[in-house]
């Protein structure tokens, strides 16, 4: 028995007992693929959906205009999913599988900062590539990674224009309040590095236990530092009770800006008034000045095929992906092959214009090259304000 | 000195949601000895049957509320009547591993129906707040705060001046002798996971009002029940009252006077105190049942 | 006559089960180390997560299982020994005695609140015991200095390729592994096993019959904590990344509960078949059954406990007879 | 009225009665006797549904109850005084008695039962407010009987009612039985003070080692001099 | 003396359980505690065994007060006691139970490895006539099996004064002659025996000296023959006192 045979048996028995099937549909013959595990069913599910559809739209837009074109040929493109219920052993394990199971040489980040950072540990041990497209902490790239591409900014950056903004107001008292998890951690010590950057007073910064019921200590605390403008992150559930209790325990700073939260769906409706002329980073807008080197669109062409196909307007989520699967489509184009190491050189060389904006990667692998835009919710819709460049209005101050 | 009465107003407030919350958990604890971990799922589903009621049929959320109990109360009863009596002879590890596995196939139906999206109900109540001696009242909490009275105070009613309460108490301080005074012993267990269920219910009605939702967030309640429940003593209704406004009034000092981010650990630490000296709880004396292996 | 018709009535001599069990510990050893050369790095990893798992679920097994402390909140340990070796493994140690940094604390931690906690019985020692895992869980998450809180902790990814770190954390487990299924022998087979298995069954009579039962529960419970513990120190290894939330999940605890729940309570290789149970189920129920995973994996929990109390092993030991005789009978 | 054919019953695998055979007839007293241990609680605990009857029959009225659960044998006329007493310790007694009345078909009887209870044992009535877990031993098994006659019951199982009481006290609850017995009640005791019973019953039985060993009318039996062998093993 | 209990009092609530008694048991002695239900008699073995936690009065044993000594410490010492539950040890094999016996049990040569001690199990298993189920579960014996698992148990212990709890009540006639041999062949290893029993049979052919309990209060103590022959000692199986 030769050893591939019987190594084949071997995992075979193994696969039963595991009640796995390996029996993989055969790759056609033109065909690239990439993998990617992602949140379909854990808490991050909305989310998942939403990344899910951005690598969609790119796969059937490229299919549907017969594929990939690299070195003169034609390849179809297929996304391997598996759902990794907001879970890092089950997220490694997936990407494990990517990797030897599926062979796929080519992966796409999974959502969350935690899970990205685990994950990769794994992909860079293997050498492969991963360009992540959901995975904004800044410990992701400090690590000297070499495989590793963010499209998106890092979380670091998310606060920046809002800060900016505060300062250009004359806002001089931010408060800061996030959720004791890494995303919100990381992203409000951005923004009091920041405020210090650009000379604007903190005056309140502390942090609150996940899935808090109550956050009236935390607000009495800071309406008694007097604030200007408030900055906060956490995830979605505590920002609909930290935006319902800021009103209650009257404050009134003059922005309110969380890290994430009023551009999601749920947050608006639930919301209603107190949702009213909040402040949130965003990735992408609609507005954003940039014409599509590959496929030609602008951020506004872009929406509208995305919304014919998906039915709603797309938010930063699926862009991104969609921006993400495009680093690739590039370095296979430069390249001219799929040999991954000649690939993750290409896509350390990136130097490409999409309508999600433009991407450049530095040697840590996060994109230098785009900036946030910042989004405040008028009239119960979400508008760009900042910066004036991609504006579609003027930021309102709360009175 | 405002400022700590403040948030020990906002503490009385939140421990009477805690309460109410509590009671529905308590009881099914206190009577059954089953601790019900799906309990946080049982309140999510009374959040979307109240959303659903609200947005779809239009009711009002009057309507809404008692009919998010009875859709928690049939289920209760449902799963008490048709599964967790065949577990009732058995060590309180296997319910409680059932009630664990129940958790995770509940909250995957809620995430297949409503999807992950966190929801919450435009709050009714808004901005709006009165004054009493110089503190503020959300009206908002303030309604909650009433609904969890008057249901403590019903469920006491129920259980001292009915029928059913008195075959309740007596089926959990000696199921035995309940059986010979009578009591068809499998059917009040069934109604009394039922009522925790409705409990269950109402509580999610007043989440949909006043805080958001959403398939997973069920499981920090069931924690927060549980602390709850531990701190008052099993099974007392005074006990659910006390231990919440004294859960409330705590994690809201310790928010105030320390960092924010040991609001858990401050009501947990307090826990394991209470069980370390004083294991039946506050109120524990020997109300429901008494503490069982 | 009596000694001798006694052997011939439940087995060899007094070691009999001890021995056989002892075999089947090797076999399964010598199985562990020739496999990996025939698995690819996929199948490689999730034999090291049912390995992980197992231990995890020994570990809850030696309290819950031989002792019948249901230490819910033992995942606990999993953080400490996780965090501790992190951070052992960040001031510039080498695994090894990085994993005392781990192990140590949380065996003291059990020994010290061990007489405290273990005096609570039934759901009010599980609820102990979580409480335990929340406190100290929020005590990571703040204390940011030491931990770096909420943002977690990283470590340098050690040398070599994919395939060799593969392979050290499968070394690891399954040594680590090995070393469970001693404590299992040990718990079942040893003085202070008749000790454990006297207090699961009756406390009081255990006391009167000389057992110190505050010890022996202390001293099980401080064993289940360093198995735990190094777990949780192999697991940073090999994983890279820890934060609060992940290594102080309850669900890392509950499924250890099901796992041994279902592999067969107070066994020796119970906690094993359970994690190969469950961790195929859910294998399968990710791969095929998408977004009904967790539903599947719950009915799964309610239909072993309404259909198995006894687990897996104690299933097969129940009807095992009749099956042979119909066996039998036929041939 | 009720009669046993071929009953085993008992815990786990452990037979307490084995293939025992009995006869009530309606409005008599029958005094169950016998060594601790020789079966009386596990026979009345049979009757009343507690224990499992494995084998045997159970005919009330010549209809075999055996498989019914305790709560429809008591709606159907038995009632259980277990041993012990088991209130409901932390209810008021009036609560305990009102306890008793589930099984009642028509909610009317409550009213009179509790009147008749209270007029059998003035002094519950006194302390209707008061948590049962308070009472005095005495007192305790009168509120144990009264939670058992609220559910009108034709049949009256007691299980040793003069346990850990003083002389007095054993002599009231006695002649409160009789009482009973004199308005028709038909009553199954299992009593250890042997001359106390045996100068009340119509009938007595001696149960040893989970059988019947020795049976007649009381006054027969107050003078067989065989009688102490029985007790002493 | 080996066993002196001085005055014990125990109150349960506004229960008085004991009342000031005092007895004791002398080396290789076989003592009868008899009485009627509710006199006192489990909870003097509770107070004795160490399970009770608090009295008041003094009880000595081999020389030295164990008021107040956990349970294990007790039973290390040498006093070993038999439970009135059927079934103390559900879930272990009759050999299980005994070898637990000999592993914990009185510190005097104690077997020094588990097969040391599932070897004099076996022995004691054989002595007291339960070799054909050693390897049964404890909940599969029948009632008279289970009480001598329980005699055998505390007898692995190698204790020197075993307290037989109502060790043979509800065994047929039988059963109850074969328990008596077992008691006697006891004795007759040295051990001191305190038993607690109804049957006044049992006590007749068993035990040295009397002494009868009644509603907390020791109302008789002295030579089996004595007491059995008191009116009022055995009056108070009929209710002649009351």
């Amino acid at each position: 028995m030769s050893s591939s045979s019987r190594r084949r048996l071997v995992a075979g028995c193994l696969s039963i007992l595991l009640g796995l099937s390996t029996v993989m549909p055969a790759a056609a013959q033109d065909m690239i693929r990439f993998g990617t595990a992602l949140s379909l069913t854990g808490n991050l599910a909305t989310e998942g959906k939403l990344v899910r559809e951005g690598y969609d739209f790119f796969v059937k837009t490229v299919n549907e205009r017969g594929g990939m074109d690299v070195a003169g040929k034609k390849y179809k493109v297929e996304i391997v999913y598996y759902d990794d219920e907001s879970n890092v052993n089950t997220s490694v394990k997936l990407y494990e599988k990517l990797i030897s199971e599926d062979k796929v040489k080519f992966l796409l980040g999974p959502y969350g900062s935690g899970i990205t950072i685990a994950v990769s540990n794994l992909t860079e041990q293997h050498k492969l590539p991963l360009v992540i497209a959901h995975g904004a902490a800044s410990t992701i790239y400090n690590r000297g990674y070499k495989y590793i591409f963010g499209v998106l900014n890092s979380i670091d950056h998310y606060t920046y224009n809002m800060v900016k903004m505060a300062s250009e107001q004359k806002l001089t008292r931010l408060a800061l309040l996030n959720e004791n998890q890494l995303f919100a951690q990381l992203g409000i010590d951005g923004a009091a590095r920041q405020a210090k950057e650009l000379g604007v007073e903190v005056v309140y910064k502390e942090k609150y236990s996940s899935g808090t019921k109550d956050l009236s200590p935390e607000l009495e605390k800071m309406k008694a530092a007097k604030p200007d403008m408030i900055i906060a992150g956490g995830y979605t559930n505590d920002m609909i009770l930290l935006a319902r209790q800021i009103s209650q325990v009257g404050l009134k700073p003059k922005l309110l800006g969380y890290l994430l939260g009023p551009t999601l769906p749920g947050f608006v409706k639930s919301l209603g008034a107190d949702a009213e002329l909040t402040l949130e980073p965003v990735q992408w807008s609609i507005n954003v000045p940039y014409k599509d080197q590959i496929f030609g669109w602008t951020a506004r062409g872009y929406a509208d095929a995305f919304q014919k196909v998906y039915g709603h307007v797309p938010d930063y989520h699926p862009i991104q992906s969609t921006a993400a699967l495009q680093v690739y489509y590039n370095a296979f184009q430069k390249v001219g092959g799929f040999d991954p190491q000649k690939v993750r050189d290409a896509i350390a060389e990136t130097d490409i214009v999409t309508a999600y904006g433009p991407i450049r990667f530095n040697d840590k692998g996060q994109n230098i090259a785009k900036s946030m835009s910042v989004v405040q919710i008028q009239d119960g819709k979400p508008v760009v304000v900042y910066p004036a460049d991609v504006a579609e209005t003027k930021l309102k101050l709360n009175p | 000195m405002q400022l700590v009465a403040q948030i020990v107003l906002n503490g009385v407030l939140l421990g009477g949601f805690y309460a109410c919350m509590a009671l529905g958990f308590s009881i099914v604890w206190g009577v059954m000895n089953v601790v019900n971990l799906a309990y946080g799922s049982m309140i999510m589903i009374g959040a979307y049957v109240t959303q659903m009621a609200v947005l779809q049929l239009g009711l009002p959320l009057a309507a809404a509320l008692p009919l998010a109990a009875l859709a928690t109360f049939t289920m209760g009863y449902v799963l008490q009547r048709a599964l967790l009596n065949r577990l009732a002879e058995r060590s309180v590890f296997m319910t409680l591993i059932f009630t664990f596995g129940l958790n995770m196939a509940l909250i995957n139906l809620n995430l297949i129906l409503f999807s992950a999206d966190v929801r919450s109900l435009p709050d009714v109540f808004g901005r709006a707040s009165f004054t009493i001696a110089g503190l503020s009242v959300p009206y908002g909490r303030a309604t909650i705060f009433a609904v969890a009275m008057a249901m403590t105070l019903g469920l006491h009613a129920l259980l001292n001046w009915t029928p059913l309460g008195n075959a309740i108490k007596a089926t959990s301080f000696d199921p035995d002798a309940a059986r010979l005074s009578g009591i068809d012993v499998p059917h009040v267990y069934a109604l009394t996971f039922a009522i925790g269920g409705a409990i269950a219910g109402v509580t999610g009605a007043l989440v949909a009002t006043s805080y958001s939702f959403s398939p997973l967030a069920g499981e920090s309640y069931t924690m927060k029940a549980f602390v709850v429940v531990v701190l008052g003593g099993l099974g007392s209704i005074p006990g659910a009252i006390i231990g919440g406004m004294l859960l409330g009034i705590v994690e809201n000092l310790a928010s105030l006077f320390l960092d924010s981010g040991y609001r858990d650990a401050v009501g947990f630490t307090l826990l394991l105190l209470v069980l370390i000296l004083r294991p039946r709880g506050l109120m524990g004396r020997r109300f429901f049942a008494e503490v069982k292996g | 006559m009596a000694a001798s018709t006694l052997r011939a009535r439940w087995g060899s001599g007094p070691w009999a089960g001890t021995l056989r069990s002892a075999a089947i510990g090797c076999v399964l050893m010598a199985i562990l180390m020739v496999l990996p050369s025939f698995l690819s790095l996929y199948w490689l990893r999730l034999l090291t997560s049912v390995l992980m798992l197992a231990v995890i679920a020994q570990g809850m097994n030696a309290m819950a299982g031989f002792v019948g402390y249901p230490a819910f909140g033992n995942v606990v340990f999993f953080g400490i020994g996780a965090y501790g070796t992190a951070l052992a493994i960040a001031a510039g140690f080498a695994l090894g005695p990085a994993l005392l940094f781990g192990a140590i604390p949380a065996g003291g931690l059990a020994l010290a609140v061990g007489p405290l906690l273990l005096r609570l019985r039934g759901h009010y020692f599980a609820i102990a015991t979580l409480g335990l895992n929340e406190v100290v869980s929020a005590l990571a998450a703040n204390l940011s200095g030491l931990t770096g809180g909420a943002a977690g902790l990283s470590l340098p990814l050690g040398a070599g390729t994919a395939g060799d770190a593969a392979q050290r954390a499968y070394v690891g487990f399954a040594t680590l592994f090995a070393a469970s299924l001693l404590l299992g022998i040990f718990l079942r087979d040893s003085r202070f096993g008749y000790g454990c298995r006297a207090i699961r069954s009756n406390e009081e009579a255990a006391e009167a019959t000389g057992v110190p039962t505050l010890r022996v529960k202390s001293i099980a419970w401080m064993l289940s904590a360093l198995l735990t513990a190094v777990a949780g120190g192999l697991y940073a290894r090999w994983v890279g990344f820890i934060e609060p939330s992940l290594v102080f999940d309850m669900a890392i605890s509950v499924k250890a509960f099901v796992m041994f729940l279902l592999g067969g309570a107070g066994t020796v290789f119970g906690p094993l078949i359970g994690a190969l149970l469950i961790e195929s189920a859910t294998t399968l129920a990710w791969s095929h059954l998408l977004k009904l995973h967790l539903l599947v994996l719950g009915v799964t929990i309610m239909l072993v406990v309404l259909l198995l109390p006894d687990g897996a092993q104690g299933f097969v030991a129940r009807h095992w007879p009749t099956v042979r005789d119909r066996l039998r009978r036929r041939s | 009225m009720l009669s046993v054919r071929g009953l085993s019953a008992g815990y786990g695998g452990l037979m307490a009665i084995r293939s025992l055979d009995l006869e009530v007839k309606a409005g008599e007293w029958l005094a169950l006797m016998g060594p601790v241990g020789a079966g009386k609680s596990t026979l009345l605990g049979g009757l009343a549904g507690l224990v499992a009857a494995r084998q045997g029959e159970i005919r009330l009225d010549g209809e075999d109850i055996r498989l019914l659960p305790p709560h429809r044998r008591l709606r159907r006329g038995i009632a259980l005084v277990p041993e012990g007493r088991r209130l409901f310790s932390g209810m008021t007694v009036r609560e305990n008695l009102m306890a008793g009345t589930h099984a009642l078909a028509d909610p009317g009887m409550r009213r009179r039962n509790l009147d008749r209870v209270c007029e059998l044992f003035p002094v519950l009535a006194e302390r209707a407010r008061q948590i049962a877990g308070t009472l005095s031993g005495g007192e305790q098994q009168m509120c144990a009987i009264g939670r058992a006659l609220m559910a009108s019951p034709r049949l009256l199982m007691i299980d040793e009612v003069t346990l850990g009481l003083a002389p007095l006290v054993v002599e009231s609850l006695f002649a409160a039985l009789a009482e009973l017995h004199r308005q028709g009640m038909t009553l199954l005791t299992v009593e250890q003070n042997v001359p106390l019973v045996l100068a009340h019953a119509d009938r007595g039985c001696v149960l040893s080692g989970g059988a019947i060993v020795l049976e007649g009318p009381a006054g027969v039996l107050r003078d067989d001099p065989d009688l102490p062998r029985h007790f002493i093993g | 003396m080996l066993l002196d209990v001085q005055d014990v009092s125990v109150q349960f609530g506004g229960l008085r359980a004991l009342n000031r008694v005092s007895f004791g048991v002398q080396e290789g002695e076989i003592v009868g505690l008899v009485g009627p239900n509710g006199a006192g008699k489990s909870t003097m073995v509770n107070a004795v065994s160490g399970a009770l936690g608090r009295h008041r009065g003094r009880i000595t044993f081999a020389g030295r007060d164990i008021s107040g000594l956990a349970p294990s410490r007790i039973a290390e010492m040498g006093l070993v006691r038999t439970f009135q539950l059927v079934q103390p040890f559900r879930g272990l094999t009759a050999i299980e139970c005994v070898t637990l016996g000999a592993l914990y049990g009185s510190g005097n040569d104690r077997p020094t490895s588990v097969p040391a001690a599932r070897h004099l199990a076996e022995q004691v298993l054989d002595f007291a006539g339960l070799s054909a189920v050693a390897g049964l579960a404890c909940d599969t014996l029948n009632a008279s099996q289970r009480r001598r698992l329980e005699i055998a148990r505390a007898l692995a212990a190698r204790p020197k004064l075993i307290l037989l709890d109502e060790c043979l009540s509800g065994l047929n006639s039988s059963e109850i002659d074969q328990g008596i041999a077992l008691v006697r062949a006891i004795r007759e290893r040295g051990i001191a025996i305190l038993i607690i029993e109804h049957m006044v049979r049992v006590m007749a052919t068993l035990a040295d000296r009397i002494v009868v309990l009644d509603r907390g209060e020791k109302i008789a103590d002295g030579p089996a023959d004595e007491v059995l022959t008191d009116r009022r000692a055995l009056g108070i199986y009929f209710g002649t006192t009351a």
